[in-house]
């Protein structure tokens, strides 16, 4: 196992534990933001792990620094600190929503340790692979139209959310 | 596990954090007692010696650890213990792309004097601050209290704010290096240029005087207006005077860390004076020129120096001149800092907020296009 | 690759210790003196009228949603300015026309009063 | 060099824990952040596939990633409104219960 191995089992470990703990505390919604913040930072590392250098900047930038940030914003503003799993009947579906989900991602992972492709290490990469030279000389060649539609997009949730959210809340 | 980072780490580590920012407490206590006519920290004393006060630090580090460690009723214990961490560590962590020397080349090897030689060094530095962010907004909400609440929103509500600006203001020095790396920014400050080089190159006027007259290729030199709107950001993220809404005193107490005693109090109070030296340390590397010093390049000072005393010793003085070169620039934006914290009064924090937003914001993309338009008008 | 992120990790490690070393320190150190009422939270010498756990202005929630949507046209920003000069009047061109609609939705917010405070 | 299948089995794995967040839980702000897990569980995908196809004919290939910038662009709206309609029926129903949010009208 090399350095980076460790590291990236260190990572997932960490990924997956927060976001276990993220779906499944009740009690405390602002745990459960901070929970996504440590998954969202773990990912962040992985993608380090994986050379792409930019994307991880911005996955931390992002989503650890400015999408949970929103989120926690709205649970302390809004006092939603608690919540609990449904009651009776519905939590007989629910239960059988979490078991046919477990089954299919173990089917997936079964599937996915067959796969040859992917159990094949691949090679080195190209010099200045996934920073932020390469990324954007494609990002600004080959993709301008998406950047432009982001723009849009961006333009669409300043004006959606100003319009949901104006009138005062209390 | 190679050892040069870890040396090369803890060298800027203890220089820096360990180092200067006790003294800074020292230089701020001094600054203001000069600019109120008083004489200033002098008190603290081990038999009889004082040391112009040098040893308040001290005491104060005494102080903070003999406090009793309280948490308040009705706090989340966890958050409140981990929220200072949160806001320390990153603010530590950012000095590891911080260049404090350049690129030597001793035979065949060559040193880089900086921690970790990132490919996105300020973007590293964002990363960070970003992190730092959640560290009041969790103090001000796992303590239990409305002022600290209170305050902990107004900080994240700022930081937040201002990290974006401080963004926008900084993209200018990128199109102007076309790079991410603080190295290479900082070797790209090694030079200068001739102030009225446009006389021979535009007008042929072909005075021997014009090569005289050289401005040092600093950042500032290219972006003042980038330099000033970087300064207020970073100032402002920073959370001290005149910009200190979120621990505004006379409205809320102390805000975000109200409920806190001792060393974890202390832990936010070190992060804002290390945070101080980091600004310090960045807008000298991107605006100031880094370690370079002023119109002497690195060249000129090993040949200069190895020409009477031989290339290893002459590489050795050099690194020696350009950390010296480097403290000092720090030290001078810090009692610049200084210098405006104890000028101003505090803002409102409706001013704050629109000075981000209807202000600086606006002012840094027209920032951003203008240097657009320039740099490729220059360039052809 | 890892090579040049060794710094980081090291000083991930040092910044850990030394922050935590400083807290168990203080908790060695500082007495322990408890008693009825030291423990209240703080509120100008009375006892807690209302509890911080309550709701509080939606403006907050404004400034973040900018904040979100301005983030995110930083990143774009960030590595078009490093390349820019690869780039040319094609790649400033592109930026000026990405930056228009977040310059609308910018006046729009400052029209509707979503930045006053 | 990274296990390949073991980077794209951490992101099945985190999917699946986001779509049972959605599933089972009643806040809509913790399935709003579930949706956030299912997005960055792709995002991994996506990044792991480029890491894979790093070269395609000899030539750098980096397509991946532009889409992991466009997901960020994505699911940034996607919260700004999502909180939008968030605070829109807390207004009006005092709850973030969905199971509360059964009418067309109100």
């Amino acid at each position: 196992m090399t350095t980076e191995t460790i590291l990236f089992y260190i990572f997932g470990g960490l990924a997956v534990v927060s976001a276990l703990g993220m779906v499944l505390n009740t009690r405390n919604t602002v745990a459960s933001a901070l929970s996504l913040v440590v998954t969202m930072v773990s990912l962040g590392a992985i993608y380090l792990l994986l050379e792409a250098y930019l994307v991880a900047a911005f996955q931390i930038m992002v989503y650890g620094g400015a999408i949970v940030v929103l989120f926690l914003f709205v649970v302390m503003l809004l006092n939603l600190s608690t919540d609990e799993f449904p009651p009776g009947r519905q939590r007989l579906i629910k239960s059988a929503f979490v078991i046919a989900g477990v089954a299919i991602l173990v089917q997936i992972l079964i599937a996915l340790g067959r796969d040859p492709l992917l159990a094949a290490q691949p090679g080195a990469v190209p010099e200045g692979y996934g920073g932020y030279r390469q990324v954007g000389i494609s990002l600004y060649t080959d993709y301008v139209l998406l950047v432009e539609m982001a723009s849009l997009l961006l333009l669409a949730a300043i004006v959606g959310a100003l319009i949901l959210a104006k009138r005062k809340i209390d | 596990m190679p050892i040069e980072p870890i040396i090369k780490i803890l060298f800027i580590f203890s220089v820096m954090v360990m180092g200067l920012a006790p003294i800074i407490t020292w230089i701020e206590r001094k600054q203001s007692a000069v600019m109120q006519d008083r004489i200033g920290a002098n008190r603290a004393d081990l038999n009889g010696i004082t040391i112009l006060g040098l040893l308040h630090p001290a005491a104060d580090v005494i102080k903070l650890m003999t406090k009793e460690d309280m948490v308040p009723d009705g706090a989340n214990r966890v958050m409140h213990m981990l929220s200072p961490l949160i806001a320390a560590v990153p603010a530590i962590m950012a000095f590891a792309v911080i260049p404090f020397g350049g690129v030597y080349v001793f035979g065949d090897t060559t040193l880089n004097l900086v921690g970790a030689d990132i490919n996105w060094g300020l973007l590293y530095i964002f990363v960070l601050g970003s992190i730092a962010a959640y560290g009041n907004v969790i103090a001000g909400w796992s303590s239990n209290n409305n002022w600290s609440m209170l305050g902990g929103l107004r900080a994240s509500a700022q930081m937040i704010s201002y990290e974006v600006t401080m963004g926008l203001t900084i993209v200018g020095v990128f199109m102007v290096f076309q790079t991410l790396r603080l190295t290479d920014m900082a070797l790209a400050q090694d030079s200068s240029f001739r102030l009225l080089g446009f006389l021979d190159l535009y007008l042929g006027l072909d005075w021997g005087w014009i090569d005289w007259i050289r401005v040092p290729a600093w950042g500032i030199v290219y972006q003042p207006l980038g330099f000033l709107m970087f300064l207020t950001a970073v100032m402002a993220e920073n959370k001290r005077p005149p910009f200190d809404i979120p621990e505004g005193e006379s409205e809320i107490i102390a805000g975000y860390h109200l409920e806190y005693s001792g060393m974890r109090f202390g832990l936010f109070f070190m992060s804002e004076f290390i945070e101080i030296i980091l600004i310090a340390a960045l807008t000298t590397t991107i605006f100031l020129g880094g370690w370079a010093v002023p119109l002497l390049s690195t060249d000129t000072i090993i040949n200069g120096i190895s020409s009477v005393m031989g290339a290893g010793f002459a590489t050795g003085l050099c690194i020696l001149i350009h950390f010296v070169t480097f403290l000092l620039k720090v030290i001078f934006m810090i009692w610049v800092q200084m210098l405006i914290r104890w000028s101003l009064p505090r803002f409102r924090y409706d001013q704050v907020m629109s000075l981000c937003w209807k202000i600086l914001l606006p002012l840094s993309i027209a920032n951003i296009f203008v240097t657009g338009v320039v740099l490729l008008w220059v360039k052809g | 690759m890892l090579a040049e992120y060794a710094g980081v990790l090291v000083i991930l490690v040092v910044g850990v210790v030394v922050a935590c070393a400083m807290l168990g320190i203080h908790l060695l150190l500082g007495p322990r003196r408890k008693f009825a009422g030291k423990h209240e939270p703080f509120e100008c010498g009375e006892s807690q009228i209302v509890s911080p756990r309550r709701r509080y202005a939606v403006k907050f929630y404004m400034v973040a949603i900018l904040f979100v949507v301005f983030d995110v046209e930083a990143i774009f920003f960030y590595p078009w300015g490093a390349i820019f000069q690869d780039l040319g009047w094609f790649g400033f061109m592109t930026m000026f026309i990405f930056t228009i609609p977040l310059a609308i939705g910018l006046i729009y917010e400052w029209m509707k009063g979503g930045l006053e405070w | 060099m990274l296990p390949m299948n073991h980077v794209i089995a951490l992101s099945a794995i985190l999917f699946t824990i986001g779509v049972l967040g959605v599933a089972t839980r009643r806040n809509l702000i913790v399935i709003l952040m579930s949706i956030e897990l299912m997005l960055n569980a792709v995002n991994l995908a996506f990044v792991g596939f480029n890491r894979i196809w790093s070269q395609v004919d000899g030539a750098a290939a980096i397509d991946g990633q532009i889409f992991v910038l466009m997901v960020i662009a994505v699911a940034a709206s996607e919260v700004a409104v999502g909180l939008g309609i968030l605070l829109a029926m807390f207004r009006n129903r005092d709850s973030v219960n969905v199971e509360e949010v059964n009418l067309l009208k109100w």
